[in-house]
């Protein structure tokens, strides 16, 4: 079952990259990114486990807090670059 | 075939160092220099790792489980190279803000026409 | 079955790479090529967890993805997020990039294979490091005993390069000075999960920092971290609160006085006649000596570490968007 | 024993097909919110299920608690990103496009009164009448 859950998780990747590529608008973008995230954590602790890797759990933790501030991130610093309205 | 399964690292390896070396040649934005310079870093951390890798090896962390260990020197040369690249590329960042303030443009093409008509007149009157 | 897992992951990830990059080479919109290099970082540090470097893949997590994306965005809102197309010069890049490549591929072919418990690099120094971290040093991370013990000189003058880096960007922007308008709007959600969210930032980087002997970690790692619990602290609440809590002002001094205390560990040394940062002086007993020098020597390297990437933040998002005129 | 295997495997299972279904939602459907509203289910439901087969399956050691730290993290953070998420986009002037015109408008007085919300929908109204 590990195999088909890893097998999924790079599935979805794949898929939420498509998803980051194409857009259209910015906040699509910021949704995917911050999907893939979230996705690659996951997959840290499925193909760790698996795998066998070491203190994956600790780089899982690591990504998710990693992730969450990288994405309020980029959302404060494009409120600030275009504040009210500017469709993209 | 052989080869090709046993080298794919490093086939990647080069295929992403020419990508970020097409981005620096290719655009004339400075930021977006910057992010091919580090996408080119990126390269030959995972040549170096790569290297360090050992097939069944475990990482250098010493358990009693193994007596097979990955190679911990290339670790320790990437782990300080990454961190000296954040601090160069914050410095270029910031050379970058200053020309963005001089000359109102971080494309490189703009700026250097800018330099060139400065320099006509000057000579005009010299 | 493990091992075409691990074959499956490893394909994956470095196609991933290569979509990444290949899609941010056709985008001009640099916000967005900015995010697609944070997620590059993302996947580049899943590919060092599967090649055993724990704490590589640990670093550049936490400074690639976290601290990059946030210094591009920063620089991003002080310049034009928009990269022009006309100005590219496709052809004579693409023939540079032709001609290197080929020269590289025909390079890599006499390359030892991948994994290849022979090929030369594992011959020389490594075997020697693993052997003696267990008899001298004995703490069971050797990257950690490398990185600060057999090789910590290189690591002073990386520190000293971080440092230096901090000192530059202060030159070339300033600490900057905050105004009410760059506040962000109130969002009652944001306040109350953030706050929780920044201590156990800060008690994991601690754990970092403390728990780097023993496993992935260090002074690098736990300085970044720690840098950014602030950071996300000033992109929520805003900057002048932040700037309350850790003035701009003592940062430049914290970053010094990491760099003496790596310093002073390795002049303790001199003092005893034995060589710098030869931590076997700093007690009677040589292997409690190193353990008290790494710990020293690390929490010099993580003091200067977090007062540089917090004090170049702060250069960063302080400065005014000045537009030419 | 056996009985938590199964119960692993099954949770594995479930967040796989969850995650899949929830990037085919990311990818296929019409408009941002509904995306959106289709990778929060595997944000937070799936990302429970699989920690949740791992916990089982490593069995009660320091390990499975920090697990349940990382699904704790993940419950709080993720739908906190998609909150904001959507709220910039709302005040970005990006409205939820529908058949039937906008019902965020005619139904916005019935739901809850806390100022929180009433700030939200006051704002999606603002941007919903400005023109396309």
């Amino acid at each position: 079952m590990i195999a088909a859950a890893i097998v999924a998780l790079l599935i979805t990747l794949a898929l939420t990259l498509i998803r980051a590529f194409m857009g259209p608008s910015i906040y699509d973008r910021i949704l995917a990114v911050n999907s893939f995230g979230t996705k690659t954590v996951l997959l840290i602790v499925v193909g760790g486990h698996a795998l066998g890797w070491f203190s994956y759990i600790d780089i899982a933790l690591m990504y998710a807090l990693v992730n969450f501030v990288g994405t309020l991130a980029v959302m404060r610093f494009f409120e600030q670059y275009n504040p009210r309205g500017e469709q993209l | 075939m052989h080869e090709l399964l046993e080298h794919y690292n490093y086939w990647i390896v080069v295929i992403l160092m020419m990508m970020g070396l097409y981005i620096v040649i290719a655009s004339s934005n400075l930021v977006k220099k910057l992010i091919g310079l580090s996408v080119f870093q990126v390269s030959v951390f995972i040549l170096y790792i790569t290297f360090g890798k050992v097939t069944e090896g475990s990482p250098p962390i010493i358990t009693d489980n193994t007596d097979v260990y990955s190679n911990p020197l290339p670790h320790v040369l990437i782990l300080t190279a990454i961190v000296v690249g954040v601090a160069t590329t914050s410095v270029g960042l910031a050379l970058i803000v200053r020309i963005q303030e001089a000359y109102g443009s971080i494309d490189e093409d703009e700026i250097h026409d800018m330099d060139d008509k400065d320099d006509f007149h000057i000579e005009k009157q010299v | 079955m493990i091992e075409n897992l691990q074959l499956l992951i490893d394909v994956s990830l470095l196609a991933f790479l290569v979509l990444i990059v290949f899609a941010s080479i056709k985008m001009t919109d640099l916000f967005v090529v900015t995010m697609l290099f944070g997620i590059f970082s993302f996947v580049s540090a899943l590919l060092f967890l599967d090649l055993d470097a724990v704490d590589v893949a640990f670093t550049e997590a936490a400074v690639g993805a976290g601290f990059t994306t946030v210094l591009m965005l920063s620089a991003l809102r002080l310049t034009q997020p928009y990269e022009n197309v006309k100005h590219r010069h496709s052809v004579l890049a693409l023939f540079i990039v032709i001609l290197t490549g080929a020269a590289l591929f025909y390079g890599i072919a006499d390359f030892p294979d991948m994994g290849d418990p022979n090929a030369p690099v594992h011959q020389h120094v490594a075997p020697e490091y693993i052997q003696l971290t267990q008899q001298k040093i004995d703490i069971p991370n050797v990257v950690t005993a490398v990185l600060a013990s057999f090789r910590g000189y290189d690591t002073f003058g990386e520190t000293v390069v971080i440092f230096s880096a901090g000192v530059a960007v202060l030159l070339l922007l300033g600490m900057g000075q905050v105004k009410c308008k760059q506040e962000p709007e109130e969002n009652l959600v944001l306040w109350v999960v953030v706050k929780p969210m920044i201590a156990l930032i800060l008690i994991f980087g601690l754990y970092v920092q403390f728990h780097g002997d023993f496993g992935a970690g260090g002074g690098f790692q736990a300085g970044v971290i720690f840098a950014s619990g602030f950071i996300l602290y000033s992109l929520v609440f805003g900057e002048m609160y932040a700037r309350r809590v850790v003035p701009a002002a003592i940062l430049p001094r914290l970053a010094a006085l990491g760099v003496l205390i790596y310093g002073v560990t390795g002049l303790m040394s001199l003092l005893s006649n034995k060589p710098f940062l030869d931590y076997n002086a700093l007690s009677s007993d040589p292997v409690s000596g190193q353990h008290l020098g790494i710990l020293l020597v690390e929490a010099g390297v993580g003091l200067a570490v977090f007062s540089t990437i917090l004090l170049i933040y702060y250069s960063f998002s302080g400065r005014e968007v000045k537009h030419h005129a | 024993m056996m009985i938590i295997d199964w119960i692993s495997d099954i949770c594995l299972l479930l967040g796989g097909i969850l995650t899949l279904t929830g990037a085919v939602g990311l990818l296929r459907l019409p408009d941002f919110f509904t995306r959106l509203h289709a990778a929060s289910v595997t944000e937070t439901l799936a990302a429970m299920l699989l920690i949740i087969g791992i916990i089982l399956d490593t069995g009660f050691t320091l390990d499975s608690a920090k697990l349940m730290l990382l699904i704790l993290i993940m419950i709080i953070a993720n739908p906190t990103i998609t909150h904001a998420l959507c709220r910039a986009a709302a005040n970005g002037g990006n409205t939820p496009e529908m058949e039937t015109g906008n019902p965020l408008q005619s139904s916005s007085q019935t739901v809850s009164q806390s100022s929180q919300d009433k700030q939200v929908q006051t704002e999606t109204e603002i941007s919903g009448k400005e023109p396309k």
